[in-house]
């Protein structure tokens, strides 16, 4: 065990899956230079080493900005014996290779049933809250969760990332990743060995019994923090993190809610056929018998995202949001239709 | 110059003929309706697309696009589940899951043709990058008509595999019209030309009606591509005989009529019939009975399809994934 | 009033609004042959008159197939002076100009604080069910629903095709429509007026009082035929047809589940994020307590679609999949619960 | 050769004073914290951006990149606005939603700057639309760096801009990286050479740091779009003397340590100030004047910002469309 930040983590899921085999190259713009933090080769950022020194300009491979062109060409290497792990860098950049991932990426081994398998990553970052404006704030993880065929993950701790990430490379289908970039810096104990997490495993970060709140990427801490600002009002809330959106963990969630009672889901999307939607939906078709309040969704509204900080930061769940619905739904019943 | 042996030339008469006559089939049976939906045949276009395939190993890799059925073919795949795969049967080259459009045939290194039109153009890449880091010798075609020559993936695609210097051939089928929409109207300057400044070779095969013609252009693309000196871009000009697809009627005259029959002269199998028999020596009889021996091809190849069951609909809830089933 | 087709409606509105504003234009491939029928003038598709002859070269733009291009020369187009209305075909070809959909249509009005205006219509067919394999069968819309600064249209009949697309092309916002292809030879009665329906106002197709079924695009025609065959049964269903999605009908759609307590939502889209798991989400957060049954979404499964008839029958909500919905949630709710 | 008037080349030499001065103060800011997030200074390039903008009329349209602020102050956007929505300020040319990367002032027909590479090149061909269909006499000119060109959506505008001989511009920056890229490691051929496969006219300013070189091949380009001739690229040659932006620190050297100081050596403020000293007869006095004018202009500008309020909440939620208000 050693301390990593998220950054690291993922960095370190990509050495050593490069190590491990020969077949997984890393492609994308400015990945030479380690511009983004995660082809340094360690496990923050500052540590020595390079991944051009260590693997070779042969794997690691720095793009022209052509991303609908490197996802293609991602695409071809991976239906005939690569293993490529694309940089996308921000998660805004995904709409430029749009027909690529729905096209080809999520469609090409359906379409020619099953000849192809697609094991390639691609890997993107969310850069709300941090005044970058409209054009580098995106959160489309929703978008993609419509298009079958791909995978998504949606790690919010430097364990989850180094061990889901793994799996997704190793994984033969196509995976995207959606880092949130707020969470770059965050550190905790992260095994140093290999390891590998499941996709479609949530994990319960809390265990309570009034209310479940679904979490997804950094609205889980969040969560977690209004969670124990609840608990001093005698409120017993569970936390669950889906970690992947596709494979989604129906089963945790259903469970969760069916034992509770309440559900509040909270995520950094936009709100209209967001993933929050999706789980409120499943929720109630599949055990609205257990409900014993409404779902509240807790999201960006439907709204792009604005430069200056006074305008930006509204945009995004915080706790006292989660707070105010859990306590909302936790009202007694008959308070609650009056309110 | 790049020539075929003798047998090599009867093989390449053999291709065009299996796309002219499966084609041509294709053709009936979508206006039959034994054929859902439509399909986009190659007729006139043999010898653009045999002189590009002959040029290329056995495993070397392709990627096509809606005019679908001539590459895989030229590539060598066998009939019978290709047309099983345009019937929707469960014996099709893609289980009945791909139709026409979506032809794809990895044993002959046939990566897939694609519904949407330049989408294809960037997987041919990925798989030279695939033979480039991994060492092989193979080299990658696109095929893509002069319509695609305008989406830009097309140029990022140059770019980047001309900096990288990867073993592809990006392969232009300028039949002069996209759909209802001259290819003049819409293409400014001239695609051959537009390699020069992703600094790859330009070639602009001015008949490609002349198989050899086509041959020898991709020969020399591929022999460059295979000796690591990177893509090339070959423009072939040819000429579609049918509609953009078989059962569309368009009200407006997008061509000349007397285009058609311009071309209709220089019909590819004519010309190489012609040049197999004064050339190469064959008798007419010999040709006679290769082309009787497709045609009895392509009937076999129908009654396969015709006997096949049609795909279990779970079939529909396999494949999407490589680890597990559809639960719904 | 004149008997029109769908196709024939829409091509009635937009010679309707070409008439009427000098800076409406039209551009895509293939407009000029009129290949896909709604360039061609007149109520029907074979009707005399051809949009070349009678507006000129122009402003009919036939383009090279380019769709990132074409898009962004509409926005650019839009935002200096014209009402460009840009024919995209094929739903499936709108991943080609994602970037410029929602990085410039969606955001740039918003993000220049209101400088510019973007009267643009983006139409698109969905072509379903028709066999045309995975490349061809896209029903997008959803995405389209999370990217907010789009406006979005969905009509079922020739006169609601008329009437809104009339609004969307006079409209300053920028409007994707998504027409069923296998609604464009539907017929009915439509006014030959210029007439204008306005956006985010429901059509309740039919009145009932036990299930509300919220039902979008081809399947409000699936919904009418259940709700013929159940009130055979004696269950009254009310049918509502959203007509647009962004803005969305909420009051018509939270006030008729008040009345009802029962939701089914039909749509043609993946199941994943798609509009009925927003319209679920909406109604299990607001009318809550006016629920007596789980909400059931029928949808197309998280499939992408087979070209086989043998198989893609399947893959769209059909009659018989509605009738049964409706019946397990209007049975006694003990039942319901054992069943 | 086109060429600037006496008091023209005052303008222009005022017009890149003001971006330096805007960027050098900008700079501080961010690493200061006065400024959110991050900026992209044109220093360095100020000769090649001046050297376009002053070859547009009033009227003309241009659409921009991330490296953002020489646009709009080039085509005469005054500056307190404009840095006020850099800090995010109600007063801000976007109300303080767009920010450094988004900057637009529609006054000046700026079009907007985009965050998002290569996409707003098609913006300007739109502009060229409108007035190619109105029948107005505008231009439109879309900057864009060598990253940005390889970027699809080039060679598509470049292609439909000539099919319709549209009066646009396509200004390549060519500032020899591309964040940490350098440009010669990902750009197959020469950028300005691929225009000819386009068929329009392709120039290559060697000498960007020459504003009257720039002016002049704009000009020309301008003039022929204005004739209805059609669309030109130019790509010119230039340098960025600051990090891609602001704050930003790499690992990596990937610019060699003596190249820069080559660069500096040939600041164009400095050239062109010592052309309007030999050439044009100004004092040093009356330069040394000018520049102390202008960095009182940005001293206001500055000031005009720190006075003015943050946007009030509410406005967050407005303009999304023109016709409702956000209602949660
Ligand atoms: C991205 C995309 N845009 C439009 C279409 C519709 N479409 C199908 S084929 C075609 C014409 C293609 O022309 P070309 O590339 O010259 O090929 P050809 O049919 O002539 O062989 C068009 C416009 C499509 N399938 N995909
Ligand atoms: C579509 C897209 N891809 C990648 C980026 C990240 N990015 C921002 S600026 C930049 C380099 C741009 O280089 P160039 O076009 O040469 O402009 P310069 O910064 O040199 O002026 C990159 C890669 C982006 N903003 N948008
Ligand atoms: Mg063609
Ligand atoms: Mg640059």
């Amino acid at each position: 065990m050693s301390v990593m930040s998220f950054l690291g983590a993922i960095g370190a899921a990509q050495k050593e899956a490069m190590d491990a085999d020969e077949r997984v190259i890393i492609i994308g713009e400015d990945v030479e230079a380690n511009v983004y933090g995660t082809t340094g080769g360690g496990k923050t950022r500052q540590e020595t080493g390079d991944f051009v020194q260590m693997y070779g300009r042969n794997r690691i491979r720095n793009t022209p900005i052509s991303e609908e062109g490197i996802v293609g060409a991602a695409a071809g290497a991976a239906m005939t014996g690569l293993r490529p792990i694309v940089d996308l860098s921000y998660s805004s950049f995904l709409y430029m290779a749009m027909d690529q991932l729905v096209n080809q990426v999520a469609k090409n081994r359906y379409m020619f049933g099953g000849q192809a398998s697609m094991p390639a990553v691609f890997r993107s970052a969310m850069f709300y809250g941090l005044n970058t404006g409209a054009h580098h704030s995106d959160r489309p993880y929703p978008m993609f969760m419509n298009a079958p065929g791909l995978k998504i993950m949606v790690p919010s701790t430097p364990s989850d990332a180094k061990g889901l990430l793994r799996t997704a490379i190793d994984m033969n289908d196509p995976v995207l990743t959606f880092e949130a970039c707020i969470l770059w810096g965050l550190k905790e104990e992260v095994n140093d060995d290999e390891f590998w997490i499941p996709f479609g495993v949530a994990r319960t970060h809390r265990e309570g019994t009034d209310v479940t709140i679904v979490a997804i990427s950094s609205s889980v801490h969040e969560a977690l923090a209004a969670a124990t600002e609840l608990e001093t009002e005698g409120i017993s809330v569970e936390v669950i993190d889906p970690r992947t959106l596709v494979p989604l963990d129906k089963r945790a969630i259903l469970n969760s809610v069916a034992k509770t009672g309440r559900l509040v889901v909270v995520e950094p999307a936009h709100r209209t056929c967001g993933a929050a939607g999706e789980i409120s939906a499943i929720v109630a078709e599949e055990v609205f018998d257990s409900l014993k309040a409404p779902i509240i969704r807790i999201t960006a509204p439907d709204m792009q995202i604005p430069f200056s900080p006074s305008l930006e930061k509204q945009m995004y769940p915080n706790k006292q949001d989660i707070v105010a619905a859990v306590r909302k739904i936790t009202q007694k019943d008959k308070e609650r239709v009056l309110a | 110059m790049a020539t075929l042996s003798r047998e090599q030339k009867i093989e390449a008469q053999r291709r065009m003929l299996r796309i002219r006559a499966f084609d041509e089939r294709a053709s009936k049976m979508v206006k039959r309706g034994h054929i859902p939906g439509t399909v986009h045949t190659s007729i006139g276009q043999e010898a653009q697309v045999v002189g590009a395939t002959m040029a290329l190993g056995e495993k070397d890799y392709m990627s096509g696009n809606h005019r679908s059925h001539g590459h895989p073919i030229g590539k060598g795949s066998p009939l019978g589940p290709l047309m099983a795969e345009l019937q929707g049967k469960s014996t099709g080259v893609c289980q009945g899951k791909g139709g026409s459009l979506h032809l794809a045939d990895f044993n002959v290194g046939s990566l897939g043709e694609s519904g949407i039109v330049g989408s294809s153009i960037p997987i041919a890449m990925g798989a030279a990058l695939s033979s480039q880091v991994l060492g092989r010798d193979t080299v990658a075609l696109a095929f893509f008509g002069d319509g695609a020559a305008n989406q830009g993936v097309l140029y990022e695609s140059m770019n980047m595999s001309g900096v990288w210097n990867l073993p592809v051939i990006f392969l232009c089928e300028n039949n002069q019209y996209a759909l209802s929409t001259p290819a003049h109207t819409v293409t400014s300057g001239v695609i051959a030309e537009r390699a020069a400044g992703f600094g790859i070779p330009g070639i602009r095969v001015e008949d490609g009606q002349d198989l050899l013609a086509v041959f020898d252009a991709v020969s020399t693309a591929v022999e460059r591509a295979r000796r690591g000196e990177g893509p090339s871009l070959i423009e072939v000009v040819t000429y579609r005989y049918n509609e953009h697809s078989e059962g569309l009627r368009l009200g407006t005259d997008y061509r000349p009529a007397d285009e058609r029959e311009a071309w209709l002269k220089k019909d590819p199998l004519v010309l190489f019939r012609e040049h197999l028999i004064s050339v190469e020596g064959f008798s007419a009889e010999e040709m006679d009975a290769l082309e009787a021996e497709i045609l009895a091809e392509v009937d076999a190849a129908v009654a396969f399809s015709e006997n096949s069951p049609w795909p279990d609909p779970s079939v529909g809830f396999k494949d999407l994934y490589t680890d597990s089933e559809y639960a719904a």
